[in-house]
């Protein structure tokens, strides 16, 4: 239900707003935050918020929640499906492990007090199914990222060095798939391996099409900032997953020296953690999350997120084909794998992380790495889930990011090859909680370039989250515990101004908007009309005009139209 | 010890995963919830209850080919079915023994790792194996199939002793690693993926194409570079 | 009598009635058993007849029809009423009966072919 | 005026065919497309113990069958649109059923080889761009899904391939079938062998010999050509078939083969793919998938979901007499479940919703008949290959659409059940 509120004496952490733990009031009213003057107090329903932290609704800018990966990877795996969360009642049957349902990611989301989360790749023909398992999700605001990186449009622009076609091409595709970006996934990489191949450098030429990944990177940018598109290139780097590749990493982002945009990254490079690999091979693998972190904290045009991998079970699901499959014959475990129509591909593979594994722990303490050593203001918490791990263990890495002391505790039981292979034991940085607070909303947001998100100001979504702690009087570096335990569930969840978690049990259900980006004004789609009906008919199996998805098809869509 | 009878014929399955623990307390026992279709019920809603002596053990009394899930994750004590027994009997058993003198269904003794049970009739598909999704079948223990048995036998089976006295179907020990399986009379498909433990058979069987001869029996499965072994009794 | 494997499975004229259950084309659709021509042959089958197969599941009498795509001893039925008197309808715990390959025999038979109306009757 | 629709009958789900609503005539279809967009005979009315009534009569009588069921079966969904499944698994989970579809009967098979060993495939853009070999095995498009050659896999043209002349066609069946008449190799195998034959090929692409000279009735001479031709393609592709799933083997014969496409990948790329039967079949899986966790088999008694063929799948409810209600929509196990299942299907009440009459009509309890989806009322539909389509509605009608159905039935379930 719809109230009016009004939050009382809560200890306020706004980053965006300079707010640093103020104890404050905040108001709602329609779902926005509102002045004090906008609320008839005797309508209004009060919650004492007093020494308890409120912040803004937690954002995840990198999960994959839907869509024909997420499915396969349930498919592929009952035994994740076995964990029951919660049994039908009021509310859905909700389970899963590491893998949920679209109920429980919802629901999850919810008690942790996150209510936005984006699909992070979305191969485009697939996009109507993304949708509709986007649609099936509860309680949070959602989207989703079309990749771009390994479309056959994009290798026809970029080799005639077209960039206002690219351009039209981007904003018809981000259209049709009702996408909300320019998702990048191993470029150039995914095509060469309809052909058993890889791109690993970023000067390795895609088969065929006479390009490379450097080449298709920096068009991208240069096409999504002529664009002025909310979000950035979001990128998945090249030869991810390979000891070593911390350099193509570094290399990447440097693509992004030249351009720049004073609202925002002008390019995202994603779950870092599996880029930053120094070392030759996986017996001398080692970290090289400072390496990049300099380079982040040197530039002033490049975010990241951090990717982290939790101990335990995961399934790595990435639209990078190549990469699933050596991860297959590494592991020797199931893989799946779809080769899709001209437009590149994905697949999928069972992990876990063990602690006592050599690589698993580094990989463990790299992503910590990142955390820590990149400035607060580019760097922003993920699990790449459910790549690295459940994002169920935010409050985890948020604590883990706020202590040493518990990083020591935590390092007693990982393998001895951290000690020598990672940076993280000799790390005494310890992240504020508003620095915390940042990376997983103000930062998060302004990433997305969601203006209303992240935030709480008036205007903002009333997207709130209230935890069971003080902020004032919580000492960080040693009470982790407490901390680990308040934001896996939150004392409340508002989203759009619905009180939807109670104490960290549900309380109501409802259905968050889906976002997507309109950039149509901004071009003459007729400029790739013909290239459009010639690939269409002779590489496509389906009609151009029955491809894509029509807002009305959406349970609940929010157009922005890019100014 | 307890005796439990049921007292009408059940329209859908029961799901009662009773194990000889409840012979400590007949109170416990009556009351204890199992499903019948959607209905949560106590145990003495379907089925009469009479506690004779203390041993741990209990006595099924008649017609259970549509109770599922009986001895499940039992750790010792005694289960003797007096007639036939449904699906998942014994399955994750970690001890104590389960006799059924009639016939049992699919999944007997999934994944078990210790105990014994012992099949007087016959036995359907599954049994001693991995459910879905898991990476290994029945780890240790024993399990005695008097009669026959259909197909997947000891799949990715990787300890213990599966011995079957008559005849079986298709994919005995497919992905197995360890353990034995004795089949006395004839089956199918034998030994597909086979890593590792043995297979002996007394009868007419299909080895899988991928088997090489060898002094000890046949060796394979190559395309796993498998050390498993099928020979004859 | 001839012993046979049954096999059962799509055709065309079966997938084009199938909408249409009550109707003769799906009748004739699907109430057939083709043979090879050496088995046709051998029970000395000619236009119009018909032969009872029957497997250790049921049996069913069907018209017989020669083909040029079975091996001998192989017999099909398309898939529907008619097949699945006499299929194998264990599933052995995979939830899938055992459609194509049920060891039976076939043989030529005076008695009608049920309709598929009078086939539900007798089940 | 012809216009562009899409068509509801197989798995190939061609979006190039047109229909002529004025003219009540299909064009470019095939001939089982044709059938699904022609006139026929309907359902007249909704039906309740063959007495005609309104929508509201017999989705009420039907509301209260499933709610007084101690464990209904919910059955079909193949052929209906993924908003209509949708509710149909909310039903499931409320009444506490049992929520199965037609690949169980089908394609399921396939499914579990998925969970043990994944499934390395393609969409059918990137085959007919690529596939310079194409294996139909235990699959026969020619009668199943006729236009797939032509658009997708035979003779189709794409990126690297220019068509018919570019590609290896093989079949491998027991039967000489029409699409083996037009494979430039027929494999002639012993039913009930594709397993063996599978783990041979396995064997001779890794270079270890077999020491037999025959394997299910093909020589070693004709595997290791075979093998050979395997491991040369530039990106080849299996496509299976019930031959496959409802044989002998069964999901193990599909779990070897994606080992098999697995160590190709060492060599080359290959693909493997289920020529999936119906419409949105894969739709039928995908729903509950997210939805719930599982394609198939999936009980709800306890008020949550868990899987399980050998216990949850339609027939295997059916024959241990699992069920004492069943929901039947978009199928009918009547005509195609084995006997021994139909004769519980007898005993039972039974609901069908179905835009036609079939054998299941004839012991249902409650018909309800529905919209005919792509013609009557639109929705999303997966096409084989997983690809999404949203199917058209070109003609009105006066049926309710199954969606309209369910959301109606979940209604009264909710209102019955007091919540």
């Amino acid at each position: 239900m719809h109230h009016m509120l009004h939050i009382k004496n809560g200890i306020v952490i706004d980053t965006k707003n300079g707010i640093k733990a103020e104890k404050m009031d905040i108001f709602v009213k329609e779902g926005k935050i509102v002045e004090e003057s906008e609320i008839d107090k005797s309508q209004c329903k009060v919650i004492d918020a007093s020494n308890k932290l409120v912040v803004a609704g937690g954002v995840d800018m990198h999960a994959h929640i839907a869509g024909s990966k997420i499915n396969t990877g349930r498919t592929m795996r009952p035994e994740e499906m076995r964990m029951v969360r919660q049994i039908a009642n009021k509310f859905r049957a909700s389970v899963g492990r590491v893998l949920l349902t679209s109920p429980a990611i919802g629901y999850e989301y919810a008690k942790m007090g996150y209510t936005t989360s984006f699909e992070a790749a979305q191969p485009p023909i697939g996009a109507l199914h993304t949708h509709e398992e986007l649609d099936a999700i509860p309680m949070v605001d959602k989207a989703a990222l079309p990749v771009f990186g390994n479309w056959h449009f994009v290798f026809k622009y970029v080799a005639e060095n077209d960039i206002e076609k690219l351009k039209t091409f981007i904003a018809w595709a981000i259209e049709r798939t009702k996408g909300f970006g320019v998702k990048v996934v191993n470029p150039g990489g995914v095509e060469a391996w309809m052909y058993g191949g890889n791109c690993r450098s970023l000067d390795d030429e895609v088969p065929n099409f006479g390009v490379t990944p450097r080449e298709i990177i920096t068009s991208l940018i240069k096409a999504t900032e002529e664009l002025n598109l909310c979000h950035s290139v979001h990128l998945h780097c090249n030869n991810l997953g390979n000891p070593g590749n911390f350099e193509t990493t570094i290399e990447t982002m440097k693509l992004a020296n030249g351009f720049s945009n004073d609202k925002r990254q002008v390019l995202h490079v994603t779950h870092v953690q599996f880029n930053a690999y120094a070392g030759s091979s996986w017996r001398d693998v080692g970290s090289g999350a400072a390496e990049i972190a300099k380079v982040v904290n040197g530039m002033d045009n490049v975010t990241i997120d951090m990717g982290a991998a939790i101990f335990g079970h995961a399934t790595a699901m990435t639209g990078d084909a190549p990469f699933q499959f050596t991860l297959h014959k590494l592991l020797g475990a199931r893989w799946s794998n779809k080769d899709s129509e001209v437009e590149g591909g994905a697949g999928i593979v069972p992990i876990m992380y063990l602690p006592k594994n050599p690589v698993h722990a580094l990989q463990w303490a790299i992503g910590l790495e990142l955390g820590l050593l990149v400035e607060s203001d580019k760097v922003v918490l993920t699990t790449d889930f459910p790549n690295g791990g459940p994002f169920t263990e935010y409050p985890y890495v948020m604590a883990m990011l706020m202590s040493k002391k518990m990083r020591e505790k935590e390092l007693e039981r990982v393998s001895p090859y951290v000690q020598k292979a990672a940076n993280l034991p000799s790390i005494d940085a310890e992240k504020t909680l508003d620095e915390v607070m940042h990376m997983t909303r103000a930062l998060s947001a302004r990433v997305l370039g969601l203006e209303n998100k992240g935030h709480l100001g008036v205007g903002a979504d009333a997207d709130i989250s209230i935890y069971d702690f003080n902020p004032n009087e919580i000492d960080t570096s040693n009470d982790y515990e407490i901390i680990n335990k308040a934001f896996r569930n939150a004392l409340y969840t508002i989203k759009g101004g619905v009180i939807i978690v109670k104490e960290g049990q549900l309380v109501d259900e409802v259905w968050g908007t889906t976002y997507w980006v309109d950039a149509t004004n901004k071009v003459d789609t007729e400029a790739i009309e013909e290239d459009l009906d010639k690939y269409f008919e002779l590489y496509y199996s389906v009609e151009k005009e029955h491809y894509g998805v029509e807002e009305a098809w959406i349970k609940n869509p929010t157009r922005l139209v890019m100014g | 010890m307890l005796v439990i009878k049921p007292k009408v014929d059940f329209v859908v399955t029961v799901e009662a995963e009773i194990t000889p623990d409840l012979a400590e307390d007949l109170e416990k026992a009556k009351n204890f919830e199992v499903y019948y279709g959607k209905d949560k019920v106590k145990l003495k809603e379907l089925f009469e209850i009479t506690k004779e002596g203390d041993d741990k053990k209990l006595v099924l009394d008649g017609d259970f080919s549509k109770v599922k899930w009986i001895g499940c994750r039992m750790e010792d004590g005694e289960i003797v079915v007096k007639g036939n027994v449904g699906a998942n009997c014994g399955a994750y058993m970690k001890g104590g023994k389960i006799t059924i003198e009639g016939n049992a269904d699919d999944w007997l003794g999934a994944e078990m790792s210790s105990g014994e049970i012992v099949v007087k009739g016959n036995v359907k598909n599954c049994v001693g194996c991995a459910y879905y999704g898991d990476m290994q079948g029945m780890k240790g223990g024993k399990i005695t199939i008097e009669g026959n048995a259909i197909n997947y036998i000891g799949e990715k089976m990787a300890g213990g002793e599966i011995e079957i006295k008559g005849n079986a179907g298709d994919f005995i020990g497919t992905e197995m690693t360890n353990g034995l399986i004795v089949i006395h009379g004839d089956c199918g498909f034998v030994g597909g993926d086979m890593k590792g433990g043995e297979i002996r058979i007394g009868g007419k069987f299909e080895l899988m194409p991928t088997f090489k001869k060898s002094e000890e029996g046949f060796v394979g499965d190559v395309n796993v570079g498998g050390k498993g072994v099928v020979k004859t009794l | 009598m001839m012993e046979v494997e049954v096999i059962s499975g799509r055709t065309l004229d079966q997938g084009a009635t199938v909408e249409e259950k009550l109707t003769d084309e799906y009748f004739n659709a699907v109430n057939y058993c083709e043979l090879s021509e050496e088995d046709y042959n051998a029970l000395g089958l000619a236009e119009g007849d018909k032969v009872k197969v029957k497997t250790e599941f049921g049996e069913v009498v069907v018209f017989a029809k020669k083909s040029d795509e079975l091996p001998k001893g192989v017999v099909f039925i398309p898939m529907g009423p008619y097949a699945n008197q006499v299929i194998d309808p264990s599933t052995d715990s995979t939830g899938m009966p055992q459609f194509k390959g049920v060891k039976g025999s076939v043989e030529k038979t005076d008695e009608n072919v049920l309709s598929v109306k009078e086939l539900l009757e007798v089940i | 005026m012809a216009q562009k629709v899409i068509c509801t009958f197989c798995g190939s789900v061609c979006d190039d065919v047109e229909f002529d609503v004025e003219e009540f005539k299909a064009k470019k279809f095939c001939k089982l497309g044709r059938s699904k967009f022609s006139k026929k005979e309907r359902i007249k009315a909704p039906m309740v113990d063959g007495k005609e009534v309104s929508y509201e009569e017999a989705t009420q009588k039907a509301a209260e069958i499933l709610v007084n069921a101690k464990k209904p079966l919910l059955y079909g969904w193949a052929s209906t649109v993924n908003e209509a499944i949708r509710l149909g698994v909310i039903l499931t989970e409320k009444v506490r059923g049992v929520y199965d579809q037609c690949a169980s009967v089908c394609h399921a098979p396939g499914t579990l080889a998925v969970i043990e060993e994944g499934l390395p495939g393609a969409s059918l853009g990137a085959i007919k761009n690529r596939a310079d070999l194409v294996i139909f095995w235990g699959s026969n498009p020619m009668e199943a899904h006729p236009r797939h050659p032509l658009r997708y896999s035979m003779s189709a043209k794409g990126l690297l391939i220019s068509g018919r002349k570019d590609r290896k066609v093989v079949v491998v069946d027991v039967r000489k079938t029409k699409t083996a008449k037009k494979a430039d190799v027929f494999v002639q195998i012993k039913p009930g062998y594709d397993y063996p034959i599978i783990s041979a090929l396995r064997a001779l692409i890794k270079g270890e010999d077999i020491e037999v000279d025959e394997v299910g009735g093909v020589s070693k001479e004709q595997l290791k050509e075979l093998a050979e031709m395997m491991k040369s393609a530039k990106y080849g592709v299996i496509f299976y078939g019930l031959g496959v799933t409802q044989s002998r083997g069964r999901d193990r014969n599909i779990e070897n083969a994606v080992k098999l496409i697995q160590l190709l990948n060492r060599y080359t790329r290959f693909v493997i793919w289920p020529m999936r039967g119906h419409y949105n079949v894969v739709g039928s899986g995908e729903v509950p998938a997210w939805e719930v966790g599982y394609q198939y088999a999936i009980d709800f008694s306890r008020g949550y979901p868990r899987f399980s063929p050998a216990e949850f799948s339609a027939n295997e409810v059916l024959q241990r007499k699992d069920c004492d209600a069943a929901l039947v929509i978009a199928a009918d196990p009547v005509a195609h479940f084995p006997k021994a299942s139909v004769k519980h299907l007898k005993k039972i009440p039974v609901i069908q919703i179905d835009p036609f009459p079939n054998m299941t009509t004839l012991v249902a309890d409650v018909v309800i008949p529905s919209a005919v989806y792509g013609l009557e009322a639109e929705g999303t539909a997966y096409r084989m290959d997983g690809i999404p389509l949203r199917v058209k509605k070109v003609i009105d009608t006066e049926y309710w659409s199954d969606e309209k159905i369910l959301e109606e039935l979940l209604k009264k379930v909710v209102e019955l059940r007091g919540e």
